[in-house]
C-alpha cells in the first residue's frame, strides 16, 4: 500500500495540547478517544481565559466598552463559523449546547410545523442516538414514519434502494461519518436524491466537520448540525447550520430573552435570525473558545488535517493486521480514502470494557461501548466495541503504543 | 480610543433636545408604523402622509428612545419631508452605508467589503457618522431608518 | 438609617476577581452589572483550566482513568448544587444551558404533558421574558390561559386576589426576586398558595439563589431554575431544579445520548434522573466551574454574601438619595430587607442609554435597557431604566464612582 | 493507584471463562427479565423459576458482557439458587453495601455515610470488592442484582 504524505510534524503537534504532556500511571498518555471529544490547543484555553479576564459581561444589551467588546468577540466568532462551513450569512449560524441539541431543533420545531401523521423521515443505519431518538419522539408524538438506509457489508450505506426510500419523504436525515465505523458517506448523492423526492435533508456533521473541509453549498444540505469540543473547542457549545429561508419559516424552539422582538401580556414576536433560535443569556465564552478552535485550525489547513489523518489511518490499518493478524477486526471499509480516523475493532474475542481498562494500565485511552449507536451494535450483531479514534495531534507513536498495550492485554487475560 | 464628543455632537443633542416633526396625523389618511429596539426596548411610532407617486408629503414621530435614536429620527424626518421615494431610497442607502461600515464588521471583520454609496448630501446626519464607532449604538441610529423602510413597503404593497 | 454590618472586606474580596483589576478608557473598572452576568473567581477559572489540562474527556462512557475522573468530578459538582440548594438527592438536579432552558423544560415537558386548552398558569408582572415566553408558546400551541398577579406601589406583588388568580390553576411560576426591581417575593407564600390550590410551583431563582442561602424544602418549590453565570460561575451552565417525582413522571425534553437505557429501530426508553434530562455530551467542563463557585461561594458563605449586600444596599440608597435628591428615582421596595442589590433608576430625565454610555467613559459598568421585562416596563411607564447591581465583590467605593460618573453625566447634558 | 490485580482477582476470571447457569429457562413457568447497562450496552437476561414462597428455585443467565458484569452474574446465579426472598434481600443488601461506598461517592464523598451491611457470608462475591476502585465498572457488577431484583418484584407484583 502507498503510504500517502503527511504534512503535520506530531511532536510540534502534540506540543500545542497541554493535556498530552501529562502521565497516566507513569506514563504518558496516549488519548485515542477523539470521536468522543478532542484535546484542546492552548490557543483555545487561552481566548476562554482572555474573555473571562478581561471582558467577561452579557453580550447583545449592554452599552458599556467591555460588553461591547465581549458581544464582537462572539458574532465574530460566528462569522469564523459561517466561513468554516461556507454558509452565506451568519443569520445561519445558530449555537446550540451541542450538537444533540442542533439535531432536537430541526426535529422540535421544523418537525412539529411540517410534519403530520404518516410522514416520512429517513435516517441511516448507522446514525448516533442522537439523529434517532428525535424522531423517536415525533414517531411517538405525531405518528411520523422512519424509514432506515440499510448497511453493505462493509459498513458502508447501501444505497440501491434510496429512491424507494426516499418516495414520499419529507425528511432525510444521515451522518456525514460514522462515529463507530469511520464510513464517510456520500453526503451529495443523498442530499440530491432527497432535494429530488422533495425532502429537506439534515446532515449530522460531528464526526466530518472536525475532520475535513467542510462547505454546505457543495454538500447542498438544508441542514448540519455539530458539536464544538469535537473540533478543539470547548464543551458547552454546539452549532447548527440552517438554510435562511428554512430558519425563517420555522417556529423558535425555546422561548426567553435575546430571541425576542417585543413581549406583552398577551403574546411576542420574535427577533431576526439567528438570535431567534438562541433563547436566553449564551454560551459566550465557549462561543468564543469555538472561534479560537476554528482558527486554530483555519491555521493547520483542514486539508492538511485530512491528509494526517489518512495518513494515520493507513498506519493504524496495517500496524493492527500485522502484528495481529486474525485476532483483531476493524470495522468498516477498508480503504482508507473512504474512512476517518475512527478504529472500531474485536480482539481475542474479549470484551471491549475489559480492553479498555488494561489498555489503560498502559495510559491508552480508548473507548467502549455501543457509542450511542445501538441499532448499529444490533445489526453488527455485538453489544459493544472498542474504539481507538484519532486527530490532528496523534501520530504513528501512539498507534504503536496501542499495538504494544493490545499485546500485554492479550497476554493478561490468556494468563 | 473613541470619546464621548464622537458620538454626541452638537449638532445631534439639539435635535434631542428639539426634535423637529414631533407629534402625530390622523390615521387615516395617514399611516401609522411602529419600530423596536429588540435590545433595549425603543419604540419609535412614524406617521406618514404619501403624495400621489408615494413620496413622503409629511411626516411626524413619537415614541422613546435615546438622543442617538431620537435625534438620527428628528433628523430623517427633515430630510425625507417632502421627498420622492427615489430621493429617500438614494438618503437610506447613503445614511446606512455610512453606518454599516461597522454593521459588516460586526458580521466578520475580515469579509466586510466597502459599501458602495449614492452621492448624496447628507448634511446634519453627517453629524452620526461617530456612531460607527460604537457598534452598541448603530442600532439605535438606523431604527428610524428602518421603520420608514416598512412604512414605504407596506403603502405600496 | 441604622447601617448593617457587613462581613465582607471589598479589597481582599476583589482580589479574587482577575477582570476588576483591568483599567477602561485609562480609569479602574467599576462593575455594576452583576445581575446581568457576575464576575469570576480565580477558583473557578482555575478549576476549568484544569480539567481541560488534565482530564479533557467525554463522561459516564469512559473505562479510562481520565474519562472516570472527568466522570466524577461532574458528578460532584452535582453533588455541591444538590447540597446548595437543600435538594434530597442528586437525581433531582439537571444540568441545562441556561436558567431559560430550565424554565423551557418545565414548560414543554410538564406542559405538553399535563396543560390542555383552558388550563390556567399563574406569572406575576414582574417576570422575566424567559418566564414570559415560554408560556406564550403554549398559549399558541395549547390554549392555556395565562394570568398575572399585579404589583403594587413600591413593586412589590400584590396578593390580595392570589387565591382567586390561582382558583383552578394548574402552574405558579413566579420570580424569586425580580432583576429590575431588587424585590424579594415571599416564595413561601406563593408555593402554600399554589399547592392548596392544586397547582405545581416553579421559582425563578436567577437573582436570588446566587444572593442568599437557598433551601428548597423551606421554599416549597417543585421545581427551581437558575444560572450559573450570575453565581461566580461559567457561561453555558444552568441548573433545573425539580422533585424526584414530577421529573420521573415527566416526559423527556431532547433525545440523543446519555438519556437513554435503550434505543432501537422501533423505539428507546429513558434513562435514569437526572441523565434522563441530559442529552449529548454535557457542559463538562462548565459544570465543573459551576461546582468550583459553589464551593466558593460557600466558603465565602451565603449568609455573608446577603449580609453584605444589604449593608451595601442602604449604602447605595442613601448615597444616590443624599447625592442627587428629586433628580434621580430608584424603582423597586425602599426597605433593603426586602430587596436585593438590584438598582434600576431614573436620571434627569436621561435616556437610560445615554446615561449609560457617558458612565462607561468613567469606568463605570451599568446596563441600560428593558432588562427582558417588557410587560413590566410597561406597567411602570418605561420604555428602559439604567440598572446598577452588585454583588460580593462590590464595596462602597463602587457605589461612590457611581454617583461621581452621574454627576457628571448629568452636567455633560446640560451643558 | 489500584491496579489490575485489584479487579481482576482469579476467581473472578475463573467464572467468566466458566460462567455457572448459563442458558435459559422454558417460560412460562419461568420468568424472563432483561437488564441494561445504559453506558456500555452490556444486556443480561435472567430467567427464574420460583419456589412456592417466592424464593429462586432455579436461575439461568444469557446476554454479553463484561468479564465483571458476567462473573458477577454467574456468582450471583451460584449463591442464590435455592434461596428463599429473605436471604435474597439479605445477600443483595451486604452486595450492594460492599459496592455502594463508591456509588455515594460518586453522589458527593462529603455526605456518605458508612451503610449497614447485614452480616452475611458474600464468599466468592468477595473477590468483586476491588471493583469499588473502578467506578465505573460498578454498574457492570452490579448489573445482574438489580435486575434479579426486578425479576422478583415482577414475580411478587
Ligand atoms: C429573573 C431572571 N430570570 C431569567 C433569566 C434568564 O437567565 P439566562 O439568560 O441565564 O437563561 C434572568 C437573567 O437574565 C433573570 O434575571
Ligand atoms: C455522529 C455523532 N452524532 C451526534 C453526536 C452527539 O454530539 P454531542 O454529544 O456533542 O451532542 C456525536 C457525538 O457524540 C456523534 O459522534
Amino acid at each position: 500500500m502507498a503510504v500517502s504524505v503527511d504534512p503535520i510534524d506530531g511532536t510540534a503537534m502534540k506540543a500545542q495540547f497541554p493535556l498530552l504532556s501529562r502521565e497516566v500511571h507513569g506514563k504518558p498518555i496516549v488519548y485515542l478517544d477523539s470521536a468522543a471529544t478532542s484535546q484542546k490547543p492552548l490557543a483555545v484555553l487561552d481566548a476562554m481565559d482572555d474573555y473571562y479576564r478581561t471582558i467577561n459581561s452579557n453580550v447583545h444589551r449592554g452599552v458599556y466598552m467591555i460588553a461591547e467588546e465581549a458581544t464582537n468577540r462572539m458574532e465574530l466568532a460566528r462569522a469564523l463559523v459561517r466561513d468554516f462551513i461556507g454558509a452565506r450569512s451568519s443569520s445561519e449560524i445558530i449555537f446550540t449546547k451541542n450538537a444533540t441539541e442542533a439535531l432536537n431543533m430541526v426535529a422540535q420545531s421544523w418537525g412539529r410545523a411540517n410534519l403530520s401523521a404518516g410522514d416520512v423521515v429517513v435516517l441511516s443505519h448507522m446514525e448516533h442516538h442522537a439523529n434517532i431518538v428525535p424522531w423517536h419522539m415525533l414517531v411517538a408524538e405525531i405518528g411520523i414514519e422512519l424509514r432506515w438506509i440499510p448497511l453493505d457489508n462493509e459498513g458502508r450505506l447501501d444505497l440501491t434502494d434510496l429512491d424507494t426510500l426516499l418516495n414520499g419523504a419529507k425528511v432525510l436525515s444521515v451522518t456525514a461519518m460514522s462515529n463507530v465505523l469511520g464510513t464517510m458517506n456520500p453526503v451529495r448523492t443523498l442530499t440530491d436524491a432527497a432535494r429530488k423526492a422533495g425532502a429537506i435533508s439534515m446532515i449530522d456533521g460531528c464526526q466530518s466537520v472536525p475532520h475535513s473541509a467542510t462547505n454546505v453549498q457543495e454538500l447542498g444540505a438544508d441542514f448540519l448540525a455539530f458539536s464544538g469540543h469535537k473540533m478543539c473547542g470547548p464543551t458547552g457549545i454546539g452549532v447548527l447550520y440552517g438554510r435562511e429561508d428554512l430558519l425563517e419559516a420555522m417556529p423558535p424552539f425555546l422561548g426567553g430573552g435575546e430571541m425576542i422582538r417585543d413581549v406583552r401580556l398577551d403574546g411576542f414576536t420574535t427577533n431576526e435570525l439567528p438570535w431567534k433560535f438562541e433563547a436566553g443569556t449564551p454560551a459566550i465564552a465557549e462561543i468564543i473558545g469555538l472561534g479560537a478552535a476554528v482558527e486554530w485550525l483555519n491555521g493547520v489547513g483542514m486539508d492538511n488535517v485530512r491528509a494526517h489523518e489518512i495518513a494515520l489511518t493507513e498506519y493504524t490499518i496495517s500496524t493492527l493486521h500485522e502484528r495481529f493478524g486474525d485476532r483483531i477486526n476493524i470495522h468498516g471499509p477498508s480503504s482508507p480514502a473512504e474512512r476517518g480516523g475512527v478504529f472500531s475493532f474485536d480482539f481475542d474475542g474479549l470484551h471491549p470494557h475489559d480492553i479498555s481498562q488494561v489498555l489503560d494500565q498502559h495510559a491508552v485511552c480508548v473507548r467502549a461501548g455501543h457509542h450511542c449507536a445501538k441499532p448499529l451494535m444490533k445489526l453488527l450483531g455485538i453489544g459493544a466495541t472498542a474504539r481507538a479514534s484519532v486527530y490532528v495531534y496523534n501520530d504513528t507513536t501512539d498507534i504503536d503504543a496501542l499495538a504494544d498495550a493490545l499485546d500485554a492485554t492479550g497476554a493478561f487475560f490468556t494468563l | 480610543m473613541p470619546g464621548l464628543e464622537d458620538l454626541y455632537r452638537e449638532i445631534i443633542l439639539d435635535h434631542y433636545r428639539n426634535p423637529r416633526n414631533r407629534g402625530e396625523l390622523e390615521t387615516p389618511p395617514a399611516l401609522r408604523v411602529e419600530g423596536f429596539n429588540p435590545l433595549c426596548g425603543d419604540e419609535i411610532v412614524l406617521y406618514l402622509d404619501f403624495d400621489s407617486n408615494g413620496g413622503v408629503a409629511d411626516i411626524r414621530i413619537s415614541g422613546q428612545g435615546c438622543s442617538i435614536s431620537q435625534s438620527s429620527a428628528s433628523m430623517m424626518s427633515a430630510a425625507v419631508k417632502g421627498k420622492s421615494v427615489a430621493e429617500i431610497d438614494e438618503l437610506t442607502r447613503a445614511f446606512k452605508a455610512m453606518m454599516s461600515i461597522h454593521e459588516n464588521t460586526l458580521e466578520g471583520a475580515e469579509t466586510a467589503e466597502p459599501i458602495d454609496a449614492p452621492d448624496v448630501k447628507l448634511g446634519d446626519l453627517e453629524a452620526l457618522r461617530g456612531v460607527v464607532k460604537f457598534p452598541v449604538r448603530i442600532k439605535c441610529a438606523t431604527l428610524a431608518w428602518n421603520t420608514l423602510a416598512q412604512g414605504i413597503e407596506e403603502a405600496s404593497a
